[in-house]
This record gives structure tokens, C-alpha cells and sequence, in this order.
């Protein structure tokens, strides 16, 4: 085979993955915009801005994704400093832990709380109980962030550094460690951002009123509202995700010329 | 009485022995080179002397405390690690005023020192710049001043230029010598490299699996080796079987020839030894001469200053490398045979 | 702050996050045995083995992960080579395509889907149609275990050195990266499995009765059925998260060793 | 006819130039070293030659043949890489078999090529083990008996032994050079370390911002430095400056004092030069000897054999560094006054 057709066919495989995303939107997109017959406008917009449930929806979840945020960081901070300075040999049980989600299914997961939720009187449920199963779902996102961050940093180095010059852990890790991690960070909240902006089985099997269920709501009764509230979201969720990309990009080439070996 | 003592320090990992009862003291203001081959446990002694490992049974003391149970951050000593280890979201400056704003001393103080010891290690101009922005050795010398300005107790540096260019290893090495001669600080040097030992210590351990293979100062370790593996590991040295001749004439029996090692006085004969010759004490000569041993020159190689000849000895596989000046070695041709003398103080006895 | 100080905090964090998962387990086995009032037995196990739907939607499930994998490798094996070896640089590009599937939410792909579906007549829609969905779904997962696989094997050098003895592109990838990569497929495999087995909104929403829909299915009916499948679906998903976890312990060894620097 | 040409090699990338129109011819079964610093265009010169990299003009002639456009897996040119680069998966025979199994060779005659060539390079007992149960110096050794296996047109060898131990990288360095002359394969070998170039090669290509600095054989480099690049990287030198005073009776204005130098013979009174002396052509004396220039000792360093003594010259900042045997340099105690002399022919002179 000669070089050619080699850089020919991953950059198919890409393609093939790129034109799925692609076109979805584009018709998506034409269809968003259709008025019925021959008829193209911005109807299906101009009826989705008076709907206070839309509003209403797209703020849950807003002020969800803050409380994932909040809560995710403060318990994986943490963890995952723990993990690169002292447990490397537990690598193999947090990479098993960060994965759980998926191999949880959330079908199964709610199916359990719901178990709960129905069963004994005591567990109280109020939209903040989402939170929880949020923090689970972002968990290997966070995970994954955090950790490429600190393995970049040559955490076992700097924290001795640090340390040999007097630091205590305090110092450490707010001036030392979070500073270096800023694009990490910033990466793992957008992340949560988008998957919490996007989640959909929870909230509609557990009963409350999300982004993501108003729109499958609203894909009940029009399908051209539907078709723009999905761009609105991917909208969203693309903006969030450049975030990331472009946060990345720079802390990438700082990390990886300051943390070079 | 000594600033730094290890007493009998030993340490395990699981069942592997690393360090067994190592006990080294050091004089305030001394240089001393931990030498060794990889897995010797050398790094573990510094990293223990730095707090960073725990010893499993043995003593640190620094100036006649017991600092064995002090976190790492209350010894107070300046540390430089193999790996680049700047804060990567602090300028040069910032990274060496780090110890000092931990130690809450007040901004000008902390500017002031900081400029101080960039210029000392000749990056007065660099002080602005960021971690990324500075070369690999520029990198090291940022890391020294930063290790310096806590004015430690200890300096420890653990193979701080094996990861720099063999230029920029040697020039570094010598500002080490001279920084630490400038400031006095005690200072405990780890490598692998025995050139970088021998020509920046005060004194060098030799370490071995754990244990001290020798102590002392750098011409003692080459010019008298305690044992075949300081010997071996410390310089390039030929080494052939002898058997003492003649313990009052000092005479030793080396591929069936009598030869002359003045060490041999006194040793009983039939005494089985190493004969070490080392290559600048080999003299070769034309080979009608009164040569102790004859041989064959098979191999030359060019270090600049110094070339040596590799000379096979007639009656045996066994080889001799003979170190001279260039100039001279060009006249010896390859293929060529040649005597080969020595001096009788030159050869080192050791009893196998 | 102390070091045992410190280490004790992500140890609570750790807990709390393996109570989360522990305890909906213990309540969801405790109630799959209730048979009402004071009885417990295996009832709602019994129940459920003699129901042919439960077998035909497992199957359903299981083809769909075998075709995922498939699809997935062959797609994802070349593109992840392809960015180690030639475009380094192209890393941020292929991060962010490797978390589109969170990004854009899937209930929005979904809605971009229907469209296309209940529009235009052209596109066809049998269950295989899941298996696009489902590879973008795999995508970071399957994404990630090459990629860290790839990295640990310092590829560039080995792919130099082979070519250097003379080797073509299939000789490289037959004989050198693949048999240094058995355990980020294997890891990679398992993974899918997982989601797919798991994954519910997709199959709901486009009306085909894979395992997870028919879970939510039995819930609406027996609620100490779904606890059973519920436990069941674990079983299946943490047996092939156990495999992921040992073949990632023994192959992270073997990298670790052989492509050490 | 040269076996290995390399004719106007030119790289860029983006507006970085890495290398200008390079050219170098290399005579079969020669070994010679590409030497640089960091960044010099050294290691991308050996990948155009691999064909890793390709020239942005240019060509690469092997034995008549324009290869430029060959495929690396077409061009039959063993490599050794800088980091590890067995296979993870095949034992050390099956990696050294590897080259062979790509061409269809027969098994026996396969393990039979496999075996001679683990031998040549020390490792026959060690066959069966993998990668993992190797040290870095052993895969370097496989690696080498894997490059050598498919009877390489052009053996090339890049940083091979920077990873190593010092120690162990020094045994490999006169390994590799006894197994080239043994088997006559043409290599090119990269280095940054002015030693390892000399001491190993038939001839140094001295590189320096993408451009030849010098190209000869070792004690030329060495001896003849062409400008000042090669001098200051290759071997110690003390560097002064010197204004030729007397260009028939060949002496140069140093400091103050008219010193002896050959090679001023022919040059105008007046040109500015760097006057450079190696250590070893630098003689220290009692202070009261005529010497050309005098000095006080100020630092001196162990080398084993060599000690080098720094001198610091009355009447300015300068020093000149002088080696002698060790033996000699205990004689002279630091902060006495000595006198500097040399051999008129021995400094070399580079019009600045």
C-alpha cells in the first residue's frame, strides 16, 4: 500500500464521520425553516421565543449544569491529585471507576432510584436530585480532563519542588497546581455544561422539566420547532465545545513546553 | 563534628534491599558525590536525606538533630531534580521567590535576593522570562538559584545535567562547583556519571547495591580503588590475573611473566590478585626494548588532548589500553608491536 | 493541613461516590426478591425467564454491539494510527470530534434523526440503523483506549524502525501495532458492549425494543421485574467492565515495560 | 567514487531553515559522525538520508543511484533510534529476525542470521528474553544486531547511546565502533557530544545552524579548528584576544605582552585574531621562569588521569586552563602565582 492510500483512508473514515454530523443539521436546518408546502420563514423561531416553558426549561438545566460543576470538582480535585501524586498503582481502579456510567446503563441506574424513588416514602425528590446522577454522568469527562491535565504537569516533581522550598499543601495546590490547570478545569466544566444541557433520560423518566425534554416535548406537537430548538441546541453545545477546543489548544502548548522533560 | 550524618540508614521495597545501614557524615560547606550505577540507591539516600522517602531504620542528622521524622517541607533544604521542575505559570523570578513568599518575607527582600542569585547563576537578563521561553540548561540554573535562595541547610541535587547536551552538562557542572564554592553551601550531588563525580566533589561515595563501596576524596577513589568494582566503575582500567612472586621484591607472575608492583612488597607469594594498571601509567615503547610485557597495538582512539592505544598481550587475549598525547601517538601504527613499561608505584594490588 | 489530612478527604469523596453506586444496587436486589408483604423469593426472576420478548430484545442487543465494534474498529484504528503517526498537530481537531457525541445532545441528534426519518421517505429504517448512532456513541470511548494505547507504544519510532527493516503499511499493522494493542481493543470491545447494551433513548425514541427499552418496558408493569432485569443488565455490563479492568491491568504492564524510554 | 553523496540538501520548515544546501560525500565502509548542538539540523539531515524526512531540494546518490525518492522500507538502511525501539511483542531474536522475515527468508536461515548477529553484539545468552527484560544498553545492542541483520546498504545510528548510563554509554560507544570495523558497513552516526564524535569516527561533520561548520578527520577538527564554532565546541579551549604584532617573526600582541606564534608567520601586523590554546599545550612554571604571560591558579579540577589547573592572567579577567597529569598538578597549590608557556606552534589563530 503506498502513502497515499494510507492518508486516504482514515481521512475517509473522518469524512464519513464528519458528513454524519453534517448532514442531520443541514436537514435539519432546511427543515427548521419549512412552513408547509412551498413556504420557507422563521415561524417555528418566532414561536419558540414566546413559550415561557422554554425559558423556564433552559433554566434548569442551566442552573443544574452549575450545580454538577460545583459539586464534580470539588470531589475530583481532589481524587485526582491524590491519584497522580501517591496512588499510581490505583490508576487501573479510577480508569474503572470513571467509566462506570457507561457500563452502568442509565436505563438500569434510573430504573434503580426510580426503585427508590417510588418505593420507601423517605427519599425526598426535587429536581436538585438530578444533581447526583449528573455528577455520575460527567464523572469520566471530569476524570479524563483532570487527569490529562495533571499527568502534562509532572505533578510527583513540582509537588516536591514545592514542597522542598517550604510549600504546605495549601500553597500547593492554590498556587501551584490549579494555576497549571486552568484549561483542564475550564475543559471539564464545559463538558458538564454540554452533557448535563443534553441529558435526557433522567430527567424524563424521573418527571422534570429540562432542555432537553421540553424539546422532546415540543417535537411532539411541531416538528419544525423541534427541528429549531435542535439547532438552538447544538448551538449551544458546539459554542461550549469550542470553548473546549480552543481553551485546549492553549494550554496545551504551555503545558507541554513547560512540563517537558 | 559533623554537620550532616546518616546513621545506618537501610530501606526496603518490599522484599528488594535498597539501601543496607549506609551511614556517610558530612563536614558544613563540603561537596559530596553520591556515585553509582543505575539501582545502586543512591537516589533513594538523597530522596530520604530530603524527606521524600522514609528510611525503614536508620537516622538523618542535621546539625546534631534528628530530622528523620520532619516533613520535607521544615528541612529546609534546596533541591534540584533531574527532571525540568520550574512552575511553569511562574517567570523566572517568581520561581525563585517562591520559597521566599512561602517564608512570608516581605516583596523588596524577596525581589532583591531573588535578582541576586539570577545573576549568580548568569541570568540577570533572563529573570522575566517563563519556564517554557528558557533553554534546557537555563531551565537547571533557574532551579539552582531557586534551591539556593531559601539559603538551605543542604543543597541537594539529584543528576541535575543528565538531561542536557554534553556541552552545556560540562559548562553547568563547573558552575555548580563555583556557585557552591562562592556560597559555602553543604551540598550532596547524585550521578551516574564518574568524570562528573571525580571532577566536582570534595569527596565521592562510591555506592553498590546499597551499600558504600568507597568513601573518599576524588584521587584517593581513582588512585586507590578499595575494590574491583570502584576500580572497574571509576576510570578506565586494564585488568589482568596475577599471582604474587616474590612478596619482598615485589614481583608479580602476569601472564606467566615476572613484572614489577611495588604493592606486592609485603604480601604473602602465591597470593592471587587483580593488576590494575590504569591507561596514563602505561608507557610503550619500541618493541627491542626491555619491555615488561610485549603486545600488538589493535585499536586507537582520538579523544582530542589524549588518544589511547589498545594493545593485546603477546601470550594471552588479555588487553592493556595505554592513554598518551596525540602527538605522540601518531608515530605508533595499528598492527605495530610494541614493549610495554610502567613505573612500579603505578599498579594497584587488589587480592581476588 | 497534614498529609493523612489530606489523604483521608478524596478518600471520602471516592466513598461517596461508590455509595452511590452500592446503594440503588442493595435496595434494587432487595426489592427484585419482594413477592408483597412479608415474602421474599425469586418470583419476579422466574417470571421473567419464560418471557420470549427478554430474549429477542437481548439478541437484538447484542448483534447491534457486535456490528457496532465492527463498524467502530475499522473506522476508528486507522484514523487514531493515522493522527499519532503523521498529525500530531490534528490532536485538538480529533479530541473535540471524540466528544461531539456528548456535545451534541443525543436527544437532539435524535430529533435530527426522526427527521430524516418520518420526512423524506427515501431513508430506510430497520434496526441496523442503530448501529450509526451507536459507533458515534462508542466514538470517545473507543477513541480514548486507542489512543492511550497507541501513545504508550511510542508508534512513530516503532512505525520508523519497521519501515527502516523494510516493512510495507500491512506488515506494520499486522505484526507490530496491533499485537502491541490486543488489550485497548479488547478494552475498547467491552466498552461498547456496555453502552450499547445500555444505551435507551435512541432505540425508545425510533421505537426498536432492544434490552434497554424492554427494561423500561417491564418497569411499567412489574416493578419488582425491572429490579431483576435492572440487576441483571449490571451483571452483564460490570462482567464486561471486570474484563476491561484485568486486561488493562496486564496490558498497561507489558506497555508500561516495553515501550518505556 | 563516493559510496553515499549528499548533493545541496536543503530543508525548511515554515520560515525556519534547517538546513542550507548540505553536501557531504561518504567512501564506502567509512564512519562518520554528524556532531551539533541542539537544533543544528543534525537529526533531520540523517532522516532525509532514512527517508523519514524529505528535502525540500536536493539529493541523496547512493553507490550512482538518486534515492531521493525512495520509500524508507526501499532504501536497505538499518536504523537505531535514540529512544527504545524494539518490538514490545517479539523477543530479542525475533526482533533481530525481523528484517529477514519481511524479505522471505527462509527460518533457518533467519535464526541462523539472528544468532550470528546477537552474538557479534554480546548477547547470544539473552535470545529468548523481550524488550522488557532487557536494560536500555542490552536493547540498544539488539537494536543495532536488528539494523545490521538485513545487511544494511547505509547503517544510521541516531543518538543511540544519550539515554544510557555514563558508564555504560562509553562501552557501547567502543562496542559499536569494533562491530563497524568488523562487518565494514558505512555509517552515519549523530551526536551532540564533541567526544563521543571523536573518539568513534574515521571523520566529524561538524554542523551548526544548518550549514557544515567543519568536515575532517578527528585530530583535524580537533587541531585545526576552521572557525571560531568548531573551536569552542569541540574540546576545551582558552580563547584570548590577539593582535598580530610581528607577522614575519610570528608573534601576536596578547594582552599587553608579545607572545610566540607560529602561525602568525604571514599575517598582517594589525589583524585581529582569537588566539586559542588547548589545556594540554599550556606548561604552568615557577613564577620566576621568562614565562610568555603569568597568572594565578584559581580553580582546579580532577579528571582522573588529567587535572585541570584555571589561571586566571595578571593584567585582566582572562584565564587559560592548563591539563597535565595529575600527578603534576598536586605540586600546585591554588592561589600561587605561576608562569604560562607554550609551544610556539601550539595556538592556533582564527582571524576574528
Amino acid at each position: 500500500m503506498s502513502r497515499r492510500t494510507h492518508n486516504l483512508i482514515p481521512g475517509l473514515g473522518l469524512g464519513v464521520i464528519g458528513l454524519y454530523f453534517v448532514i442531520p443539521l443541514v436537514a435539519t436546518g432546511a427543515f427548521s425553516l419549512w412552513e408547509g408546502g412551498d413556504k420557507y420563514g422563521l415561524a417555528a423561531y418566532a414561536a419558540l421565543i414566546h413559550q415561557p416553558k422554554l425559558w423556564q426549561s433552559l433554566g434548569l438545566s442551566v442552573r443544574l449544569a452549575i450545580q454538577t460543576i460545583l459539586v464534580g470538582l470539588v470531589v475530583l480535585v481532589p481524587a485526582v491529585f491524590w491519584l497522580n501524586l501517591r496512588v499510581q498503582r490505583l490508576r487501573p481502579l479510577f480508569d474503572f471507576l470513571s467509566v462506570l456510567p457507561f457500563v452502568v446503563p442509565p436505563i438500569a441506574l434510573v430504573a434503580g432510584m426510580t426503585t427508590l424513588y417510588t418505593g420507601p416514602d423517605w427519599f425526598v425528590g426535587t429536581a436538585n436530585y438530578l444533581v447526583v446522577p449528573y455528577v455520575i454522568l460527567a464523572l469520566p469527562y471530569t476524570y479524563r480532563a483532570l487527569d490529562v491535565g495533571m499527568r502534562a504537569l509532572d505533578l510527583k516533581t513540582l509537588t516536591e519542588a514545592s514542597q522542598s522550598l517550604g510549600a504546605g499543601w495549601m500553597t500547593l495546590i492554590f498556587r501551584v497546581v490549579v494555576p497549571n490547570l486552568t484549561t483542564a478545569l475550564i475543559g471539564a466544566a464545559l463538558l458538564t455544561i454540554a452533557i448535563v444541557m443534553g441529558e435526557f433520560t433522567f430527567a424524563n423518566i424521573l418527571l422534570f422539566n429540562t432542555f432537553a425534554v421540553y424539546i422532546d416535548y415540543v417535537g411532539q406537537t411541531s416538528a419544525t420547532q423541534a427541528a429549531a430548538l435542535t439547532l438552538l441546541s447544538f448551538l449551544i453545545t458546539w459554542l461550549a465545545m469550542l470553548g473546549v477546543l480552543f481553551t485546549g489548544r492553549g494550554g496545551r502548548g504551555q503545558v507541554q513546553i513547560g512540563g517537558a522533560r | 563534628m559533623s554537620y550532616l550524618q546518616l546513621d545506618a540508614v537501610a530501606k526496603h521495597y518490599g522484599s528488594r534491599t535498597v539501601l543496607r545501614d549506609v551511614s556517610i557524615d558530612l563536614k558544613a560547606g563540603e561537596f559530596v558525590s553520591l556515585l553509582g550505577p543505575s539501582g545502586c540507591g543512591k537516589t533513594t539516600l538523597l530522596r530520604i536525606v530530603a524527606g521524600f522517602d522514609q528510611p525503614d531504620s536508620g537516622r538523618v542528622v542535621l546539625e546534631g538533630r534528628d530530622i528523620s521524622g520532619l516533613a520535607p517541607a521544615k528541612r529546609q533544604m534546596g533541591m534540584v531534580f533531574q527532571a525540568y521542575s520550574l512552575f511553569p505559570n511562574m517567570t523566572a523570578q517568581e520561581n525563585v521567590q517562591f520559597g521566599l513568599r512561602v517564608r512570608r518575607q516581605d516583596a523588596t527582600t524577596q525581589q532583591k535576593r531573588a535578582r541576586e542569585l539570577l545573576e549568580l547563576v548568569g541570568l540577570g537578563e533572563h529573570a522575566q522570562k517563563y519556564p517554557h521561553q528558557l533553554s534546557g540548561g537555563q531551565q537547571q540554573r533557574v532551579a539552582l538559584a531557586r534551591a539556593l535562595a531559601i539559603s538551605p541547610a543542604l543543597l541537594l541535587l539529584d543528576e541535575p545535567l543528565s538531561a542536557l547536551d554534553a556541552k552545556v552538562r560540562v559548562q553547568l557542572r563547573d558552575e555548580i562547583r563555583r556557585i557552591q564554592q562562592e556560597t559555602g553551601v553543604t551540598t550532596l550531588f547524585v550521578t551516574h556519571d564518574q568524570e562528573e563525580a571525580l571532577s566536582i566533589s570534595d569527596r565521592v561515595v562510591v555506592m553498590h547495591d546499597g551499600v558504600l563501596a568507597q568513601v573518599g576524596e576524588p584521587a584517593a577513589i581513582y588512585g586507590e580503588p578499595a575494590n574491583i568494582f570502584v576500580a572497574r566503575f571509576v576510570g578506565a582500567v586494564a585488568e589482568l590475573q596475577g599471582v604474587v612472586a616474590d612478596g619482598s621484591a615485589g614481583m608479580v607472575t602476569v601472564l606467566g611473566r615476572q613484572v614489577a608492583a611495588n604493592r606486592a612488597r609485603g604480601m604473602a607469594a602465591g597470593t592471587r590478585v587483580y593488576f590494575l594498571l590504569r591507561p596514563e601509567t602505561v608507557r610503550l615503547g619500541p618493541p627491542d626494548a626491555a619491555g615488561m610485557l610485549h603486545g600488538t597495538v589493535i585499536a586507537r582512539t582520538f579523544y582530542g588532548a589524549l588518544t589511547s592505544l589498545k594493545v593485546e598481550i603477546v601470550g594471552g587475549s588479555d588487553c592493556v589500553t595505554a592513554a598518551m598525547a596525540s602527538g605522540d601517538a601518531v608515530n605508533i601504527a595499528i598492527g605495530s608491536t610494541v614493549s610495554i613499561n610502567w613505573d612500579p608505584d603505578s599498579p594497584r594490588l587488589l587480592v581476588a
